[in-house]
């Protein structure tokens, strides 16, 4: 019988240090065996586990599109134990990850409408995942235009700042990047995420906006949204709990009688006011 | 399904016998608690006892487990075996809600998509003897409120029926017929038997003194999330856990490292809602704040979520949180309460 | 008990917790003086015996020291004027507490040593090796990990 | 007994319906024999569920602590305009009144913040020591009447003397009348036969290291790690426990014998001074484990070595917050 609980060994190939505070990095995994990377089929929006023998596992979305092949990313910020670990490690050290779990960004859902991404802080990973996963030209055809919302609190807390630039200089998407306060080289947008929003304004006709953030940012937007004309249907977005075994059993993230490890963490707004607000 | 006639004086030679070939596990009287333990050389099972203080989950689903082990290499900590190694064994003497525990228990740990490799190891390996309550133990017994009942034989390979004289065995499931050869030569039951097993049987769901509309609440549940009731339950709880500890049903768990050196082992632990750290997040944020949300779990998991996500309540009936909740929040009046909204 | 028989050739290892103003400055003294005493002892330094959990003491058995020396300033002479006053108390309760569950007494020691007592430090660190050894290897409180192997 | 009841009853709804309590941490009836479990009580009407009898078992300090502890948490999110004082009585014996007087030492809340109802108490009926004396029949009733407990069981009624019921730490009690109180609801209880406090630690003693160690290590065993010990110690606080760390872990949570003993251990020692034997930690057990062997163990020590007892004064310091120039240093290791 397959073990559910078994990470799969990798080995890190790139690590990225990706704001000037330093306590966010992205981790570049490769597998060990390559029947294991055959073995990991995910989508955008999904998550894993990053295991650390001896130290534990870490819930962390993954930020790379399946468009990749050959790695896995996860852009972590340093917290308890696993990821301040994981952020003292190098380059070439095995690891383990368990996974891919949860659902995803509904991907069929989201073809051949117009998308709106909404990403504040580092939470915008498996966004960046799912924005990649759409600019590859095999899927670019399948999806309508895509608005891109993307803040942070200053110009060093960007994440992703090289990507930022080469979409910014495409002309398939429309990118808005914006930081609460910017700095003397900062020549951007300020402003916060929901002002930006209201701002650019996107159509609701046939559209859906993906949307993972602080719950502050959240609780901000979402009424842009709705007087934008968005329904609670075409409003997504991802939940965080606290998660030890991935897989339904072990008891502690759940919402309601939905678990957010197995039958999460992407939820739409519908979804989540048919549960308890416990989260 | 075989079902044969056992003089009652035989019993413990045959369980004797078994555990010379196979480890068994019985309830033993250690101190002044009745617990389920290995039977060891020269010790008998208590053949008539209440029920046990622990739950017999813990042979499925024990308290401390070791997932995997890892060592250190030249590139990091790396598995060294993920092995599941179970032993053949019998569980002896389960009562009949207990053993319905390991049925619903099943449907969590046996699910389509992920299966717990280590629980469906150990129950694999494992015949359960159920010994049916032809008195219900405690006036706290309320198994027939939840589908339970004190002489069913759900989640057991054989069950036990003392019918006077005899034991009634019934062989129920094909993993409890490869013990038949331990039994010997025994006479078949008749329909003189079957109609006494169902006196007894009768009689013995009269015997339950405790009652509660278990069934009736789950309407009552799914509106009723945001309600002053649960501001009135758990103040007096001191998430000591104890409910949860003895619960046949309660499975949540906790996955933690242990190293020394260049060896550890990945365990899991018994965890429980009632516990604050439970879903504590990292961040500090934590989505059940006081102990008021933690009861609610609680109830909503056994009485509504669980019969979404599997069709059952998640409660056998054993009434162990009953009585041994050392500030008596008793499910049983929780219940009757909800059910008064 | 069999745990405790002296293996050949076994010698203990010893934790002394030892506050920096005074022990840590006497150990050292005795060093620049070249007094010899047993090589047994492995060193921690704390600002003050007042910083001492004595969860340290107890962790430091559990995790494998045959013993433990805790060694601060002469009372009257603490760095943070009380700091060893209020230590004090704590090991006291904890000698007797340690020595009341079964844990042989000679395995927690306590002491005073002044920047000037390099002698004194060589001393302390003789007899308390002589004490640990003649007790034997440590079993009780010790972790086994057991579920390890 | 019934007459301190009525007067409780009284007394509470008088504090509700004055205001000069919030709310009132009592017991009330159980809904099995033996257990008269804590309650609360915010509503004057309500003030008739009190109830005071030898059931009462719980130290209901733990709860004035929670309850003072969380209103003082949710007055931080509070504009200092907005915020409230709350005032908590709560039904206090002996021990719960030394409880609230170490909280008091401790600094956890100011003396007007609670409102204590003092009860004269003659103990508690130990319900581990009535399953043994009824030998694992079930009880199906139970009162006490003069000096015996009266017990139904399917088999019959039986008459147990109450002295053989009680908890070991009510038999020896010192102080079994309220240390503190604003109202006393009855006259000073007889006292209890102090001459018994520390036999089982003077009897330990006797033994040799190795039979005390196996005693310990049996004992621990039997230790599951529900930390039910802690969570109904008026004394244990923390907001997080040290045996729930993560950075550094202290303990491992698994089973193995060393962390449970190590926990043990720690919890114990942080009783040191701290113990006001009220024996919850006991009644709560799941598994029976003999905590008070070893917590009186530290108070004998603490009054020989600091002739300090647990929760005296309010005034006094805590045991090892303090020191004095005459502390006894004969555990110190002199070289010769």
């Amino acid at each position: 019988m397959l073990n559910p609980y078994i990470p799969i060994p990798v080995e890190v190939v790139n690590i990225v240090t990706e704001v000037d505070t330093k306590d966010i990095k992205t981790f570049r995994f490769a597998f060990i065996n390559s029947e294991d990377e055959a073995n990991f089929k995910y989508l955008p929006g999904q998550f894993a586990e990053l295991s650390i023998f001896g130290k534990g596992e870490s819930p962390i979305g993954i930020a790379s599109s399946p468009t990749q092949p050959g790695y896995l990313e996860f852009t972590v910020q340093k917290a308890g134990i696993v990821t301040s670990t994981l952020h003292d490690l190098e380059v070439g050290t095995r690891m383990g990850v368990r996974g891919p779990m949860g659902n995803s960004w509904p991907i069929d859902y989201l073809e051949g409408k117009n998308i709106v991404v909404v990403g504040g802080g580092f939470a915008f990973t498996t966004l960046r995942s799912l924005i990649v996963y759409i600019l590859h030209k095999d899927n670019r055809s399948r999806f309508g235009n895509i608005t891109v919302v993307y803040g942070a609190r200053t110009p060093g807390l960007l994440i992703y700042k090289d990507e930022l630039a080469a979409w910014e200089a495409r002309d398939d998407i429309n990118l808005n990047v914006t930081v609460d306060k910017g700095d003397e080289s900062w020549k951007g947008r300020e402003g916060f995420v929901p002002t930006v929003c209201k701002e650019v304004a996107p159509s609701s006709e046939n559209a859906v906006t993906v949307i993972c953030g602080p719950p502050v940012m959240i609780r901000f937007t979402l009424p842009v949204f709705f007087d934008l004309g968005f329904s609670k249907e075409n409003i997504i977005t991802s939940l965080e709990m606290r998660m030890k075994c991935g897989i339904g059993k072990c008891g502690r993230c759940n919402v309601g009688n939905k678990f957010v490890c197995k039958d999460g963490p992407v939820f739409s707004l519908a979804e989540l006011d048919k549960l308890t607000k416990e989260y | 399904m075989e079902k044969r006639l056992l003089k009652k004086d035989k019993l413990a030679g045959i369980i004797k016998n078994i555990s010379r070939e196979m480890l068994v596990y019985a309830p033993v009287k250690e101190e002044d608690n009745v617990l389920f333990m290995a039977l060891k050389e020269g010790r008998e099972p208590l053949l008539d006892f209440s029920n046990s203080r622990n739950a017999p989950k813990t042979f499925f689903f024990p308290r401390t487990e070791i997932m995997m082990k890892y060592t250190r290499t030249g590139k990091g900590m790396e598995l060294s075996t993920g092995e599941v190694e179970v032993r053949e064994a019998v569980l002896f003497g389960v009562r009949p809600c207990d053993a319905r525990s390991f049925a619903l228990l099943d449907m969590l740990f046996e699910q389509d998509k992920y299966k717990d490799p280590y629980y469906i190891a150990r129950r694999e390996k494992t015949t359960v003897i159920s010994m049916a309550c032809v008195h219900p133990p405690y006036s706290t017994c309320f198994c027939t409120s939840v589908d339970g009942s004190p002489t069913s034989g759900e989640g057991a390979d054989i069950l036990l029926m003392d019918i006077g004289d005899n034991y009634l065995v019934e062989f129920i499931t094909s993993r409890g017929e490869k013990l038949l050869k331990y039994f010997g030569d025994l006479p078949k039951a008749g329909e003189a038997e079957e109609t006494l097993k169902k006196e007894i049987a009768e009689r013995a769901e009269k015997e339950i003194k405790s009652h509660i509309p278990a069934k009736d609440i789950k309407p009552i549940l799914d509106n009723n999330f945001e309600h002053p009731f649960w501001e009135t339950i758990h103040r007096k709880c001191l998430a000591c856990g104890t409910c949860t500890y003895l619960c046949p049903t309660c499975h949540c768990f906790d996955i933690s490292d242990e190293a020394k050196g260049s060896d550890g082992i990945r365990i899991r632990n018994w965890d429980s809602c009632m516990y604050p750290l439970f879903t504590l997040e990292t961040s500090g944020h934590n989505p059940r704040t006081t102990q008021k949300e933690r009861w609610r779990q609680r109830v909503m998991h056994k009485f509504k979520y669980y019969v979404d996500n599997f069709g059952a309540i998640s409660c056998v009936g054993c009434g162990r949180c009953v009585m041994y909740c050392p500030v008596n929040l008793d499910i049983r009046k929780i219940v009757e309460d909800i059910a008064k909204l | 008990m069999t745990e405790n028989q002296p293996v050949e050739g076994w010698r203990p290892r010893i934790v002394a917790i030892v506050c920096n103003w005074c022990t840590y400055a006497g150990a050292d003294l005795a060093g620049i003086s070249r007094i010899q005493y047993p090589p047994n002892v492995r060193i921690i330094r704390v600002p003050c015996t007042g910083r001492i959990n004595p969860f340290f003491i107890v962790k430091a058995l559990q995790e494998g020291a045959d013993g433990v020396l805790v060694s601060g300033c002469h009372p009257g002479e603490c760095h943070y004027l009380t700091g060893n006053l209020s230590a004090k108390r704590k090991f006291a309760m904890l000698k007797r507490f340690l020595s009341y569950i079964g844990v042989e007494g000679d395995r927690t020691m306590f002491t005073w040593v002044s920047a000037s007592e390099g002698e004194r430090f060589a001393q302390v660190i003789k007899a308390v090796t002589a004490a640990v050894t003649a007790l034997g290897p440590a079993g009780k409180l010790v972790k086994k990990w057991q579920l390890l192997r | 007994m019934e007459n301190v009841e009525t007067k409780l009853r009284e007394e509470a709804k008088k504090l509700l319906a004055e205001k000069k309590a919030d709310i009132i941490v009592g017991y009330e009836k159980g809904t099995l024999p033996l257990l008269a479990p804590p309650c609360f009580i915010t509503d004057p009407e309500d003030a008739e569920k009190l109830v005071w009898n030898a059931f009462c078992v719980q130290n209901l300090a733990k709860f004035v602590h929670d309850l003072l502890s969380q209103h003082r948490e949710s007055q931080k999110r509070l504009k200092p305009a907005d915020r409230t004082k709350k005032t908590v009585g709560v039904v206090a014996r002996g021990c719960t009144t030394r409880s609230l007087v170490i909280h008091l030492q401790e600094k956890q809340y100011n003396r007007d913040d609670i409102v204590i109802l003092g009860v004269p108490c003659t103990g508690y009926v130990d319900r581990k020591k009535m399953d043994a004396l009824i030998a694992g029949e079930e009880i199906l009733e139970a009162s006490v009447a003069g000096d015996s407990v009266l017990v139904k069981t399917a088999a019959g009624e039986r008459k147990i003397p109450l002295k053989e019921a009680l908890a070991d730490n009510c038999l020896a009690c010192r102080f079994n009348n309220p240390l503190i109180s604003d109202l006393m609801t009855g006259d000073h209880a007889p006292a209890m036969d102090v001459t018994q406090e520390y036999a089982r630690v003077d009897e330990f003693e006797k033994l040799s290291p190795d039979e005390r160690w196996n005693y310990f290590t049996r004992e621990m065993d039997k230790c599951v790690r529900c930390y039910a010990c802690r969570n109904a110690c008026p004394s244990c606080y923390c907001k997080v426990c040290f045996v729930e760390q993560s950075q550094p872990r202290w303990v491992g949570i698994g089973e193995d014998r060393s962390d449970t003993q190590v926990f043990q251990l720690m919890r114990l020692f942080h009783m040191a001074g701290r113990c006001v034997d009220c024996g919850s930690c006991i009644a709560v057990c799941p598994m029976g484990v003999d905590l008070r062997r070893f917590l009186k163990k530290l108070d004998k020590d603490a009054l020989e070595l600091f002739e300090h007892r647990a929760g005296i004064s309010p005034d006094e310091p805590a045991m090892l917050g303090a020191f004095k120039e005459s502390d006894k240093e004969d555990f110190i290791f002199t070289p010769k």
